[in-house]
């Protein structure tokens, strides 16, 4: 089973980000070139490994299994299925368009674009490891660069906030590493397989499955141990805010669906009501919260929460729809449903924080009173802004639209007011969405530095078309998307309606 | 006597007589060649490490001298070869700083050399007696060397310290070891494990002698509660002189632990075991929380040495093989990690003034980047943050406790764990997110350097490629 | 009762009150010369069991050697006493109280718990020096540790020479490796002299 | 052509010219703008023209297939695709019809608007979405219409963007919709979930097998799963066709260029709701409840929507109050079952409506952006086409004998005293008593409009001018068909049964046979309906306002002060909008800051996470002030530990 | 008559005076290192007990040991202590507390 391919993807970015680390900082062009033509070459590979992905079966593919800790019997494993290959997709996009918008940067622009590689390498790493414990390596060392990226390049109140960042969710992961500790002392092995096909009775899985749970939830942040995101987001510059949204959020989506679900799946039903209500939670408490914020990168901060809730909500409802009805029907579409949601706030959440980017760069200012009447001075951003934040309010044709449609249908089926509950974000999200557009972009204009704004050059004009004609296509068309998840969605669903109780 | 039996002890003979050579030399060089010294030292090391790597015991062999008062193993081979290593760091980063400061003299390295004979001693000891004698060699040295500044305070004030409760330590240790005897009529650990030897008092007794002898471990290690005299040592003591007892010894009182309490004591598992997770929970919870409030360098990592014998010992209560090879694993990374440390430490110290406060490393990855990745490299290893190599020490001694039954244990040890990543993250945040205070250039002799890197950059590899290191480590005890 | 315990329970009086001495008299002269007194009669007892080579050791060493060092630091540095509070902790309760826990804890152990064990004089002894004994495990069993104690011994001296030799400016002392390093022209200085004319 | 490559025009034509018109404005320029995109709707007139004549002719198999497939996944397939009978084919004629008339108007209208290319992509757009809502085969489709031409007329809403009132509007109309699009999804959820597919044929198929099924949804409370599905679907009716308590968004949307007002809020977009309860019909006709739910809702804006209408004014509010009344009169007769009648209504209002509002931009362009009724007055000689054109539509809309609006009308106050289900008195009452208001309003707006003598200063009046052609051609060319499109349609389209295909009524509730028995002929009808009460009814709300505000102005205010009470409530719109402005945006912002502030910020983060970080510190510093310095106490410290040691692991296990 | 248990609780009281004598003491610091004999002495009583009553010359050798580290010891201790003086010009136990927290 040697296939480097993966390798390459998650490797690539790393070396070279190290390379850019050592690169002398005077020589800024050569360090953006090099980036830029780093990234392109990862998202190229991805592709490549789109274009060879088999969509018809629910198996790993392009792995690679490789001795590494032989005491342990710990193997460098990577491979991919529907599940984690959209998402290292994600990863490689995500960069690349960080790179190009990162050029902006001038203080020590060679290592911010290096720390930003090197986090994608791991990123794309966590995504393909198929050993739980080569996954923990990955998971915890992405904390690194994003500490640093944080920390370096934020904001007037970084320190506090990257602290708090790393400190909270470390403090999560490290009760995953008990579990899986506790897990390979059982089943004496640390690949992910293995870890799945092992029998546990119900009481080993409620607390494996908590501990999971409490390592990703504040990842993707599940309330309430969200607030972290907030801060974060608010301090971090904006690729770092870029890549925390688009992708870092989706680790504990990841995580939730390969290793929490299918290792505790008696766990998870026994304790589907808990995940199911804190989604519930985040989806209406944290669409007020954002309603209330006057920080534009806050109020995207919490509508991003809000937004995951509806990952894990899709990802649980399995269970609740079994309960009701009995039969697995709609537990794929939520699951899926769930997974494009991912992927679509991806695309939608980066949009947005680069879109403050643009403004932030041009005013330094986040405030959402610091604007109005953006759109007379920057018609085209204008425009693209509109369009992006229409899209977080679930604008049926863009992708914000799948995920949450398809979520809300299957919650249906598992009980009518979940159904009710998640729905109140048509109105929730338009809500805080479109007032912040009002009074950022509608309006006679403000102040002077609204006045002399100049529209999008070039480079964002990139980053803008790319990621729109993304959101717009995965809204159009994600037949071939959902194609790829659902083979193993549905041996997912199969899976995690099996008992494991021995 | 026989030849052979001198043969096996060929490393600790050499060392010795090394020792004795440089005190001689030492009269017969000016201030200036002093070098001289430096490097005669570090070619007994190098060729001690020959001696002890040419005839490496094979795996689960046991190889007995001198009537038993003398064992040879892999363990201790294999931690003697990285006590090699580690005084070589450490000469190699102290010279530096005692050009600095003045303490140039070769005592320091006879004294080190007989410190490492100390270890050596208690590694490969095989009867109580010489696991005693290897201790207080290793004692007085560190007494001595702790207060080798003559015209420092604080020097001679940790030296008292250290010697006084040292000696109340080695007391108490003692005072265990005869009841053990009494108890069991001998003082062979082998013969103690056998049960053999006829004693005379029941296993009431033999229980007390072990509760003497884990509270002269702990203080040794410097587990709470018998940690106190730790930070004040750390701080006292010139920074290459801290270097030195922070790396070497610890070596040295893990095969002490082991040697004691599974080569003799074996038979009391239960018992030590319990006696071990409470200090473990304590040294592991005050160390973290302690170390938060430090403002002193030296002191902090002091606090973080605490937390980190709580891990160790993590591992040595499990009392599997397993569990032993974590320890040592971890033992031995740590040597590693707490001797980069203070290096870095030394490296900002400019002429002789410690840098030991914790604003000397503000803005370093300015002064400096290549130094400051080091640092970060050696803090994340130090948090136990993966890749880096602290983890992997990290998640074996914790599998170690889990598998031994102590789930609690490990769950109190990930969540200090978290609580010390705090303080290394501090370090962190002042060398990359804070202003230099003072831009003097950093200036170091290139050995030195050369060293830093390659302990940093240890810390990165032993990580990733960190199958080797565990796999030496597990081998040792099978 | 027997004479041998009469001489049992006199020194070991001894020692403990002169124990209790060392650490509670305000003059440190005191505490040693108690000490000392201690020192002896626990020897006394050793010899009691027969160990009779310790306890000449003991008092030739310690009384001999190790007290006098102490003496002499004593006199060394003149400690002026009203300096020194002759007070106790002010936790001394406390502290009596678990030191007297401690002695209560070795007690349980050989009294309570434990069995007095044999008697002394039931306990049959090889009829042999128990000097030539010593020697003559010190030089075959025990080889190993009593070189490590010749270093150890080594390392003491090399230490304490080391903290406490200083070279006080104006003093003469050699220095073997300018003596070793010497060469013909630092001493002697070849003077030209002319031979007078006439 | 074949026919599906048409099809595939129609929406796609619109679609290309706003991408176009939008994305390269300043490449195309104004007048490129304006050709390409009325040439777009042009052709999509054309050819739904071509295939509405193909689905009249006779012959004709409902065509219903798919375009492609938006996702298949667990057994459920989600598609885009298209749906052509009879209701599709006049719901197309319709919106490309008035559509094409307004992008036609605006070009004089918008003449000097600097965001003349955005606006003609907008409504371009516009006219995309509605086809894509009214074509739909499926709900994910309707959704999608739905949703999108929400945002187009949240753009256009906003389209002076700077104008604060403007971008208020627009917020507050897509968050009602919203609201109703909450209903909606909920709706579509139950369809998926009880008839296990979201296209339209296999659901109602499948409904019958459904009826009789019941969920629970309050506690214990058991619900018929159809009555839950109809009011969930009707609530996002409400929403987009501005049924109480939902309307309050449609008045306000009057802030938009008044092309769109007459496009959007008058003919197309707001009369989707009626169109989707039509389409669903075979669904309402298996829920007595919800019908009856709907006829009540439907009387209650017919009724007091046009109370409202008479004292405004703003000559558009006055002209959207009365597309809210009528709105009203459509969903009564839905709620009686006669979709058919509620689908002929539409069109008809579609046609005077759009005529009205498009007069009243005429008006507002002579005013120069004067909207207020208080200062016109005798426009007719100065604009005569106009206010012919105006009173055209007025007749139409009061429901005159022999004009479109007198058929639609008059028969569903026939249809509505047909019914009896709960609520069908007061269904009748509402629209006889809304005839009389509608008269009422009608001709205070003309009177105050086009007669007496000015109000107008001079300045305003020396510019005033009848308006340019292109602004009159529509004007013209709406009311011919405002006048004749009823006579012409209602006998094919009602009794006919042009529509059968498409809406589907229960023998029992459906009112048309009754109605037919009577029914002899358009030109029979009309002159039966002189002699009708309902007749009557109106002539004495034209007498009123003739009285009151052609001869007697003054009456007007002292009736004003004398019903004071009244005029307030109706000038206060019944306070619906002061409630949603405190109690529900006020209320949300209230949650929000108490749930950010104390919830989160206080609770959470100060109190859980920093607190926890605060407690760890306040121990180290308390624990390192153990370590004294001094020897003794660190002696001590080991000597109990050993003492602890020995107690606990020695003496109490030993 | 004697036993065992006696030697060793002689040996008993010497080592707690010894060790009460180091935490208990606030006085000059000779007298901690007197404790540390008196510990030491303490130990040596328990050995010669041990051995005699085993008739076993392992634990007189290792007093024999004893006695020369402790010797050793005693030196060291008193150079430390002496540099000590010479730094602070007092060696009164609370004193020395520079270093804390």
């Amino acid at each position: 089973m040697e296939n480097s391919l993966l390798s390459l993807i998650v490797w690539l970015p790393v070396l070279a980000g190290g390379a850019l680390l050592f690169l002398d900082p005077a020589r800024v062009g050569l360090a953006r070139s090099f980036a830029l033509l780093t990234a392109l070459l990862a998202f190229a590979l991805t592709l490549v490994a789109v274009a060879g992905f088999d969509a018809g079966t629910s198996a790993m593919q392009f792995e690679q299994k490789v001795v590494w800790i032989a005491a342990f019997d710990i193997h460098y494993h990577l491979g991919v299925d529907g599940l984690s290959l959209p998402l290292i997709a994600l990863t490689a996009l995500t960069t690349l368009l960080v790179v190009i918008a990162g050029f902006g940067i001038e203080d020590r622009p060679g290592q911010y674009l290096g720390a930003f590689l090197i986090l994608s390498g791991l990123m794309s790493g966590m995504f393909a490891a198929l050993d739980a414990m080569l996954f923990y390596v990955f998971f915890e060392a992405m904390l690194v660069p994003m500490f640093l990226i944080i920390g370096i390049w934020g904001g007037p109140n970084r320190i506090f906030a990257t602290i708090k960042f790393f400190l909270f969710t470390f403090f999560g992961s490290v009760f995953m590493l008990v579990a899986l500790i506790w897990l390979y002392l059982e089943s004496g092995s640390f690949a992910v397989a293995d870890l799945h096909a092992a029998p546990l009775s119900l009481n080993a899985q409620i607390w494996v499955f908590l501990a999971f749970l409490i390592a990703f939830a504040v990842k993707v942040p599940m309330w309430p141990v969200h607030t972290w995101l907030p801060d974060a987001h608010v301090e971090a510059p904006t690729g770092g805010s870029v890549v925390l949204a688009a992708v870092m959020l989706k680790i504990g989506g990841y995580g939730l669906v390969r290793y929490s679900l299918p290792i505790a799946p008696d766990g998870a039903a026994a304790l589907d009501w808990l995940v199911i209500g804190l989604s519930l939670v985040a989806i209406v408490y944290i669409g007020f919260v954002a309603l209330a914020q006057t920080d534009m990168k806050k109020l995207i901060a919490y509508s991003s929460i809000s937004h995951m809730g509806f990952v894990t909500l899709g990802l649980f409802l399995v269970f609740a729809i079994v309960r009701n009805t009995g039969v697995t029907d709609g537990a794929v579409l939520g699951m899926s449903g769930a997974m494009v949601q991912m992927i679509s706030h991806g695309f939608i959440s980066g949009a947005m924080f680069l879109a403050v980017g643009v403004l932030y760069d041009r005013v330094h200012s986040r405030e959402i009173s610091a604007y109005g009447g953006v759109a007379n001075t920057m018609p085209w951003f204008a425009m693209f802004a509109v369009f992006f934040f229409m899209a977080n309010s679930g604008l049926p044709g863009t992708s914000g639209f799948v995920g949450e449609f398809m979520v809300i249908l299957a919650a249906f089926k598992a009980n009518v007011w979940f159904a009710v509950a998640a729905a109140m974000t048509l109105i929730l999200g338009a809500s805080y969405s479109l007032w912040l557009v009002k009074r950022v972009f509608y309006g006679e204009v403000a102040n002077d530095n609204v006045a002399s704004l100049s529209d999008l050059n070039a480079r964002e004009w990139t980053v803008m078309v790319v990621l729109a004609l993304f959101t717009l296509g995965l809204g159009l068309w994600p037949y071939p998307l959902i194609e790829m998840m659902e083979p193993s969605v549905a041996h997912l669903v199969d899976h995690v309606t099996t008992s494991k109780i021995p | 006597m026989t030849a052979a039996e001198l043969y096996l002890a060929l490393p600790e003979i050499f060392i010795a007589t090394m020792a004795c050579v440089v005190l001689l030399a030492d009269l017969y060089v000016t201030e200036k060649r002093r070098g001289l010294i430096h490097s005669l030292a570090l070619f007994a090391l190098v060729f001690a490490a020959i001696l002890t790597g040419r005839d490496l015991v094979p795996a689960g062999q046991t190889l007995m001298a001198f009537s038993d008062t003398f064992v040879r193993d892999r363990f201790g081979d294999v931690l003697k070869l990285f006590a090699y290593i580690t005084l070589a760091g450490v000469f190699v980063y102290a010279k530096h700083f005692l050009r600095s400061a003045g303490l140039f003299k070769g005592e320091f390295y006879a004294l080190g050399l007989f410190a490492l004979l100390g270890v050596m001693i208690m590694v490969s000891a095989g009867s109580m007696l010489t696991v005693y004698l290897g201790l207080e060699m290793l004692a007085l040295t560190s007494y001595a060397l702790v207060a080798i500044d003559r015209e420092s305070a604080r020097g001679s004030e940790a030296g008292m310290k250290y010697f006084i409760l040292g000696s109340l330590a080695s007391g108490i240790l003692l005072y265990g070891i005869s009841l053990v005897y009494g108890a069991t009529g001998t003082l062979q650990l082998g013969a103690i494990a056998d049960g053999m030897g006829n004693g005379l008092g029941d296993n009431l007794m033999l229980s007390f002698g072990l509760a003497f002898i884990v509270v002269g471990i702990a203080f040794k290690l410097g587990a709470v509660p018998f940690h106190m005299w730790l930070p004040d040592v750390y701080q006292g003591a010139p920074a290459a002189v801290t270097l030195l007892i922070a790396s070497l010894p610890k070596l040295g009182y893990l095969a002490l632990a082991i040697r004691l309490l599974h080569d003799g004591l074996g038979s009391l598992h239960a018992d030590w075991q319990a006696m071990l997770s409470v200090l473990a929970a304590l040294s592991m919870v005050l160390g973290n929380v302690v170390a938060i409030a430090q403002s002193n360098l030296k002191r902090m990592l002091a606090y973080s040495t605490i937390s980190h014998v709580g891990f160790i010992l993590l591992g040595v209560l499990a009392g599997s093989a397993a569990g032993f090879a974590a320890a040592m694993f971890y033992t031995i990374v740590y040597a590693l990690m707490s001797a980069g440390a203070f290096a870095v430490m030394i490296l900002l110290s400019a002429n002789g003034v410690e840098a030991e406060n914790l604003d000397d490393f503000k803005g370093l990855s300015q002064r400096s980047p290549w130094y400051a990745l080091m640092m970060l490299m050696i803090l994340f290893s130090l948090a136990g943050i993966p890749v880096f190599v602290g983890f992997f020490a990290k998640w074996q001694v914790i599998a170690a406790a889990i598998d031994a039954g102590f789930l609690w244990l490990a769950i109190l040890a990930v969540i200090t764990a978290v609580i010390g990543a705090f303080y290394y993250l501090r370090v962190v945040k002042l060398m990359y997110f804070d202003a230099p205070e003072n831009n003097a250039p950093i200036s170091a002799p290139t050995d030195f350097r050369a060293v830093l890197t390659v302990n940093g950059l240890a810390m990165l590899g032993l990580g990733v490629f960190s199958g080797g290191l565990i796999g030496v480590c597990v081998q040792a005890f099978s | 009762m027997p004479i041998i315990e009469i001489v049992f329970y006199l020194f070991s009086t001894i020692a403990t009150l002169a124990a209790l001495g060392v650490i509670t008299s305000r003059n440190p002269v005191y505490s040693v010369l108690l000490l000392v007194l201690t020192f002896f009669s626990s020897a006394c007892i050793w010899l009691l069991m027969g160990a009779e080579f310790l306890a000449i050791t003991l008092v030739l060493v310690y009384v001999g050697a190790v007290m006098v060092l102490f003496l002499f630091v004593v006199m060394m540095l003149d400690i002026n006493l009203e300096k020194l509070k002759a007070g106790f902790a002010s936790y001394l309760p406390v502290g009596i109280l678990v030191a007297l826990t401690m002695a209560a804890q070795l007690f349980i152990l050989f009294w309570v718990r434990g069995t007095p064990g044999p008697a002394l004089a039931d306990v049959a002894v090889a009829d042999e020096s128990n000097t030539r004994l010593l020697g003559e495990w010190l030089f075959t069993k025990y080889l190993y540790p009593f070189e490590i104690a010749g270093f150890i011994l080594l390392v003491a001296i090399v230490a304490a020479i080391m903290l406490t030799h200083r070279r006080r400016p104006g003093t003469r002392h050699q220095d073997p490796a300018e003596q070793v390093r010497v060469r013909r022209e630092d001493r002697v200085r070849l003077v030209r002299m002319d031979s007078e004319e006439n | 052509m074949d026919i599906k490559t048409t099809l595939l025009l129609i929406p796609l034509l619109p679609l290309a010219g706003s991408a176009i018109a939008g994305l390269l404005r300043h490449q195309v320029g104004r007048s490129g703008a304006h050709w390409i995109t009325i040439l777009a709707v042009a052709g999509s007139f054309l050819l739904s023209a071509s295939v509405a004549l193909q689905v009249f002719s006779g012959d004709w198999q409902v065509l219903n297939y798919t375009v492609y497939e938006w996702a298949v996944l667990d057994g459920i397939r989600f598609q885009v695709g298209f749906l052509i009978d009879s209701l599709t084919a006049l719901m197309m004629m319709v919106v490309t019809f008035v559509s094409l008339m307004v992008h036609i108007y605006t070009v004089g209208y918008m003449k000097d608007d600097p965001g003349y290319q955005r606006f003609f992509a907008y409504i371009n757009l516009f006219t995309f979405a509605m086809l894509m809502l009214v074509m739909a085969n499926n709900f994910l489709q309707l959704f999608f219409g739905w949703e999108a031409v929400g945002l187009v007329s949240y753009l256009l809403i906003g389209f002076w963007f700077k104008k604060e009132s403007a971008v208020r509007a627009n917020l507050k109309a897509f968050l009602v919709n919203r609201g109703g699009d909450f209903g909606l999804l909920l709706g579509v959820a139950a369809v998926l979930m009880y008839m296990g597919s979201l296209d339209y044929a296999e659901v109602f198929a499948a409904a019958p097998a459904v009826a009789g099924q019941t969920m629970t949804v309050f506690g214990g409370s058991e619900w018929s799963v159809m009555t839950f599905i109809c009011i969930c679907l009707f609530i996002g009716a409400m929403g987009k066709s501005a049924q109480v308590p939902l309307h309050v968004w449609l008045p306000d949307s009057m802030e938009g260029p008044t092309p769109i007002s007459a496009l959007i809020h008058a003919a197309t977009m707001v009369t989707a709701g009626i169109f989707m309860v039509a389409r669903m019909s075979p669904l309402y006709e298996l829920s007595t409840t919800a019908l009856s739910f709907i006829l009540i809702i439907g009387s209650i804006t017919a009724l007091f929507m046009g109370l409202v209408g008479i004292v405004q004014n703003d000559i558009k509010r006055v002209v959207a109050y009365s597309t809210l009344s009528q709105l009203g009169y459509m969903t009564v007769a839905l709620g009686a079952s006669a979709y058919s009648i509620a689908i002929f209504h539409l069109m008809t209002h579609a046609f005077f409506k759009a005529l009205l509002f498009l007069g009243a931009g005429s008006v507002i362009i002579a005013m120069h952006h004067k909207q207020d009724m208080r200062e016109m007055g005798g426009l007719a000689k100065i604009m005569p086409i106009t206010a012919i054109t105006a009173w055209v539509g007025s007749l139409a809309l009061i429901g005159f004998p022999f004009t479109s609006g007198f058929y639609s009308k008059d028969l569903i106050i026939e249809a509505t005293k047909l019914v009896d289900r709960p609520g069908a008195g007061f269904a009748v009452f509402a629209v006889y008593a809304g005839v009389v208001i509608t008269a009422l309003y009608t001709f205070r707006m003309l009177y105050l409009t086009f007669h007496g003598k000015s109000r107008a200063d001079a300045e305003t009046l020396s510019h005033a001018h009848e308006s340019p052609w292109v602004v009159t051609i529509p004007l013209i060319l709406l009311a011919i068909p405002s006048l004749v499109i009823g006579y012409l349609t209602v006998e094919p389209l009602l009794f006919g049964g042009a529509l059968t295909d498409a809406i589907r009524v229960l023998p029992a509730n459906d009112p048309l046979p009754h109605l037919a028995e009577h029914f002899h002929g358009p030109a029979a009808f009309a002159l039966h309906g002189f002699i009708t009460p309902v007749f009557g009814l109106a002539m004495l709300g034209v007498a009123v306002a003739t009285y009151i505000y052609l001869f007697n102005p003054r009456l007007a205010e002292t009736l004003k002060s004398r019903f004071h009470g009244i005029w307030t409530v109706l000038d206060r719109k019944y306070g619906f909008d002061e409630f949603y402005q405190k109690v529900v945006v006020g209320g949300g912002l209230a949650i929000a800051r108490v749930l950010s502030q104390v919830g989160d910020r206080t609770v959470i983060d100060n109190g859980l996470v920093h607190g926890s970080a605060r407690l760890v510190g306040a121990l180290s510093s308390r624990l390192r002030t153990v370590q004294t310095g001094f020897l003794y106490h660190y002696a001590f410290a080991m000597i109990i530990g050993l003492v602890a040691l020995v107690f606990a692991f020695v003496l109490l296990r030993g | 008559m004697l036993t065992l248990s006696h030697f060793l609780t002689l040996g008993a009281i010497l080592f707690s005076i010894g060790v009460a004598g180091i935490f208990l003491n606030r006085k000059n610091i000779i007298i901690l290192l007197m404790s540390i004999e008196l510990m030491l002495l303490a130990v040596n009583m328990n050995f010669i007990a041990f051995s005699r009553f085993l008739d076993n010359m392992d634990g007189q050798v290792f007093v024999f040991f004893i006695l020369t580290v402790a010797a050793a010891e005693a030196a060291i201790g008193l150079a430390i202590l002496v540099t000590l003086f010479r730094n602070r010009s007092t060696i009164n136990v609370e004193d020395i507390e520079e270093l804390k927290g």
